[in-house]
């Protein structure tokens, strides 16, 4: 079975990254697996500056799923340069950073650290973090997200992926603003906006009261968006939201990601990733299909984009 | 799973046998995960309690919710997922100390497998076990059995001494203190441990988990004393690989 | 425990109705229990001419849930008034009419029609489907919703409810433009836009490609929107999506919602809607309420509306 | 859940055992539920196999995913939800008339009990039964052991006919047929309904169903000649409270 994948002008091994924010810089899932197993690898969004992050009580369980609202804590960009990058780069897998700023100028420090560094494979600009005050500014409107992919597009020849959000009215509009305005590829989706409320303490169970809902439940919504993306735009996109098994990963496959990321997943099996992996193999094989490229958007025969 | 036992009304003990031998160290947890039900998609973190052998050990729970729900359901032969043993337990020291160990509700099962170490290396090890009431006080016998002195305390004075379990702590001669229960109860110990002071006093922590091995950053516990270097950052350590144990005077709750 | 709560003008002996489109027009399950038991019922949307609704496949199964492209298949007003209604106005209960059209004067027909019957409790306006061609038109644009609203507004006094697509990126700014334009309550929420994959057919489960999620999965969506809802409007708020037990309706109460819809649950057990009326009755004694009235907006100390 | 069979590799029947004892009738189906599982939460339809008794039936299924997994998991004495009988069955006749039944693959259920409320009124009853291969010809010896007369086809010819089980048709002499299977297998049968003609050639239809009976309009398919009182709105039928059971010339599909 062919494999490899390629989009943005990058060449994965296989279409299985792992999702940014669920799976750290890598370290406690290398004490587990080969990280050349992977695909690719998404970092935790890294900041200019370090981040705190939210107060706890960070998590809820969710039907099919979990909340989150870990408000983006991480170490800052120094730090990430100094430690994480260089521990990832040992690793013979493509590593994309995971952007985050509260505004154009944190955005634009970040991708002027990274790009030209030795082991970094592509950008992923996060414009679509409901856990963060400021998180879902950029989504909410494809002009300002524009502004911002074009600001960025001027300081780095690094292929540049952008974050979709699902919660905004019309995703497609969001990704073709950035993808006129540079944009090299899409990432979808983000989290969904959600809420559990804990009937004893009378209060939502976050902190943040509203958390990002993710995992098995989302799948539709993912499906959806990406769909709809392949379907209007010529830019690759890769697909997450609720990826647990092989057979998942087809299906975004095949609704038009031409890679796949999991998230949620690995909370659940720490060893997710390189399973899906194997099981996707097999899923291909009895789809009839001979290379990740043929199932590519083969249950979506509008989709648009062609090999990059 | 082997075997289900209910030491309480609302607490199960379920005796588990693993197929590798990797020995927990004391006040360390797994991650246990139920079938795919649609509430039980996150596993669910457990200390371990007893130790029969090295591949077969008991989880003493208090069912609260879905999770909890889904695993005292199982019956013997069920298999499930477990991940472990994770996080940093309790530091055992070397010399013969004396001890004292305080738990609250379900807070008991690490306090076993430590009160075992210490015993082993020659510690006083005096428990102290406190619930509502009678029916909830968990593990007497079993600590008994290791040859701990057990104290107990109801909230309703229904055996032992009538009030918080940590109001016991003053009476007692103790080099170091190891906890684990309701957060009230922590933090009783942290103001003990402040006031004496007792600077090895020990807290096992219980924060939400995602993951438990790291990589979600979800189970926060703010730090009480933040590493400069780390900037904001270092406001929050992990529950899960930072602790669950942590020196009384590490975090703030 | 005092069950009785009250909005827009109506008293409902109790909080719980059954949502729009689970539960047609009352007659299969008036077979298996009787209707008077419920706090209200939401009927199926109402259009001004008989609708075919969508071609087959409509369902598909989603982690905790389902999604479905029914299309709002129905006999139109005509029949509704001479057949639907008075069958369901025999039974003590509130029914809400929901009204459905392709554009303004679709929604108005059906207004017009209703207004002055006898047995008609509400109006609940469905401008947030996704499942018909323009299903969305009317949420995407709070000024259009706004106009529309105003419209009907001028055409009957009856209590007009206004109902939710959680599709959008601002539900606030819809629901307050809605306010704003005279409605007297809303609902939320409608389905989330989804689509399942089927491998083997190499093509999107559902023929209408698109389908609505609900059922647990999207309740985290749900109280989410209703808690931003409640907290920002001073109207109120019927909660609806993925309720399942007197908990999860519960839960909705504290979040904000004056009342609760039961939907897609009602597929797995017919007998939900009474069900949760008793659960609901058992989860509020022992949350130590002494009254529905008591849990509203527990959760959500911010909340604004107040009683009407 | 009383017991377990596996008729074929991939193909299982559940034996059941219902609280009450409402007597289904050939061609209706029940709405099965299992478990909380993520993908499980809507009902699966399956027809009723056989009845051993007013309270003991069976269903028997292909394991095509999760709901059928799910189902087929289940071990002797656990539970699960079922709604119905629902649906409307076959039309009985009270003559004796020659019946043949046509079943392909997992579609032989409900012609069990149509197969014997035929043979008490007389009839004389021939089934067909069609397989991809001869592993997958299921209910073979159960209708031949209610005394009907059985044929079997394979598309690989492993046994009996080699070719679509409708080819053995229009060999037969039948007043009346009756078919439940695969949509081209159904198509089929209308052809060959039209052809001759039958016009009392009954079809058992499937469809996507949410809850079976009759609130969804999820089981949508297309009725032949629509009512034209109703306008667009009797474009299509409900499979689940109008079939699963529709006269060959009423529905298109
Ligand atoms: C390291 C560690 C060790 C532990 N060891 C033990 C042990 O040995 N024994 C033991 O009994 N417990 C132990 N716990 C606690 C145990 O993990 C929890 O009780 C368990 O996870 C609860 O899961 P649940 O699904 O049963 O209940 P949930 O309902 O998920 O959670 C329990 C409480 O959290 C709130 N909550 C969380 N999410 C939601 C939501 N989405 N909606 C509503 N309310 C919510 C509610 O207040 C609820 O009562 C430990 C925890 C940690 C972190
Ligand atoms: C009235 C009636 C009676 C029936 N009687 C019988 C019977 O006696 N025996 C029997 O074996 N079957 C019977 N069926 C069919 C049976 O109901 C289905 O096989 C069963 O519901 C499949 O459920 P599942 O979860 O196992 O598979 P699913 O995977 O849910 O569905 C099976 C197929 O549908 C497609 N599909 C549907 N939803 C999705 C999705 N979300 N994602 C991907 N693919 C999807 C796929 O092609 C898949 O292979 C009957 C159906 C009806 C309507
Ligand atoms: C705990 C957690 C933290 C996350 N952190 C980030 C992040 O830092 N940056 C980002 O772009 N997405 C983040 N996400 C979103 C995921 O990358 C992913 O888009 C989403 O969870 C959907 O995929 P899944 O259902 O497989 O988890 C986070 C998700 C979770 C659950
Ligand atoms: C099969 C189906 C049909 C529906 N039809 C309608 C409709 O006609 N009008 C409407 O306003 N909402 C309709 N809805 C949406 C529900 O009323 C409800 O808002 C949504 O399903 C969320 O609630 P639930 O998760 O409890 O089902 C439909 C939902 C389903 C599942
Ligand atoms: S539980 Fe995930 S980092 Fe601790
Ligand atoms: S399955 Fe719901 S109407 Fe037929």
């Amino acid at each position: 079975m062919e494999m490899a994948t390629k989009l943005a002008g990058l060449s994965f091994k296989n279409p299985v990254l792992t999702a940014s924010g669920t799976f750290g810089y890598g370290r406690e899932a290398a004490e587990l697996y080969d990280l050349a197993t992977l695909g690719g690898v998404m970092v935790k969004g890294v900041s200019r500056e370090p981040w705190s992050g939210n107060p706890p009580t960070r998590i809820a369980r969710a039907p099919g799923g979990m909340l989150n609202a870990i408000g983006l804590q991480n170490p800052g960009l120094d730090h990430f340069l100094a430690v994480d990058l260089p521990f990832l780069r040992a690793y013979d897998t493509k590593v994309v950073v995971n952007v985050v700023g509260h505004d154009e100028e944190g955005f634009l420090a970040v991708v002027r650290g990274v790009d030209g560094q030795a082991g970094v494979a592509a950008i992923e600009l996060n414009i679509s973090c409901p856990n963060v005050a400021d998180g879902l500014l950029f989504s909410q409107d494809p002009a300002r997200a524009a502004q911002l992919v074009a600001r960025v597009r001027l300081e780095t020849s690094l292929p540049l992926i952008v974050k979709i959000s699902p919660n905004v009215t019309d995703p497609v509009a969001l990704g073709a603003a950035c993808a006129e305005a540079g944009a090299d590829a899409l990432s979808a989706i983000n989290t969904l906006l959600g809420m559990a409320i804990d009937v004893e303490r009378r209060r939502p169970v976050i902190a943040n009261r509203t958390g990002g809902l993710s995992g098995p439940a989302v799948k539709p919504v993912g499906l959806r968006i990406v769909y709809d993306l392949a379907r209007s735009l010529a830019i690759p996109v890769i697909g997450m939201g609720g990826i647990e098994s092989g057979r998942d990963a087809l299906e975004y496959l095949m609704a038009g990601a031409r890679a796949v990321a999991v998230g949620t997943a690995v909370f659940r099996d720490p060893l997710a990733p390189p399973r899906i992996i194997g099981e996707l193999e097999r899923e291909l094989e009895a789809a009839g299909f001979a290379s990740v490229a043929e199932a590519w958007a083969a249950a979506n025969p509008q989709a648009k984009e062609r090999v990059s | 799973m082997v075997e289900r036992l209910q030491p309480a009304p609302d607490c199960v003990e379920l005796v588990m046998e693993f197929p590798d031998d990797e020995a927990p160290k004391p006040g360390q947890f797994y991650m246990l995960s139920t079938g795919d039900g649609r509430d039980t998609y996150l596993p669910r973190p457990l200390s371990f309690y007893r130790t029969f052998s090295p591949r077969r050990m008991s989880f003493l729970f208090r069912v609260v919710g879905p999770g909890t729900q889904a695993l005292a359901a199982l019956k013997p032969r069920d298999r499930l997922q477990a991940m472990g043993p994770l996080g940093r337990g309790f530091p055992v020291p070397d010399q013969p100390i004396r001890a004292v160990l305080v738990g609250g509700g379900v807070g008991v099962p690490p306090l076993w497998s430590l009160g075992r170490a210490l015993l082993e290396r020659g510690a006083k090890v005096t428990a102290l076990i406190g619930a509502r009431t009678r029916s909830g006080l968990l593990g007497q016998a079993e600590l008994q059995a290791l040859g701990l002195e057990v104290r107990t305390a109801t909230d309703d004075g229904t055996r032992g001494h009538r009030g918080p379990v940590t109001e016991l702590l003053p009476g007692l001669d103790a080099d170091q203190v190891f906890a684990c229960g309701p957060e009230p109860m922590l933090r009783a110990v942290q103001a003990f441990a402040a006031s004496r002071p007792l600077p090895d006093t020990y807290l096992a922590l219980e924060a939400a988990m995602a993951c438990g091995y790291g990589v979600c950053l979800g189970c926060a516990v703010e730090r009480a004393k933040p590493d400069p270097e780390l900037g904001p950052y270092g406001t929050y350590a992990r529950v899960c690989r930072e602790g669950p144990v942590f020196r009384w005077d590490e975090v703030k709750f």
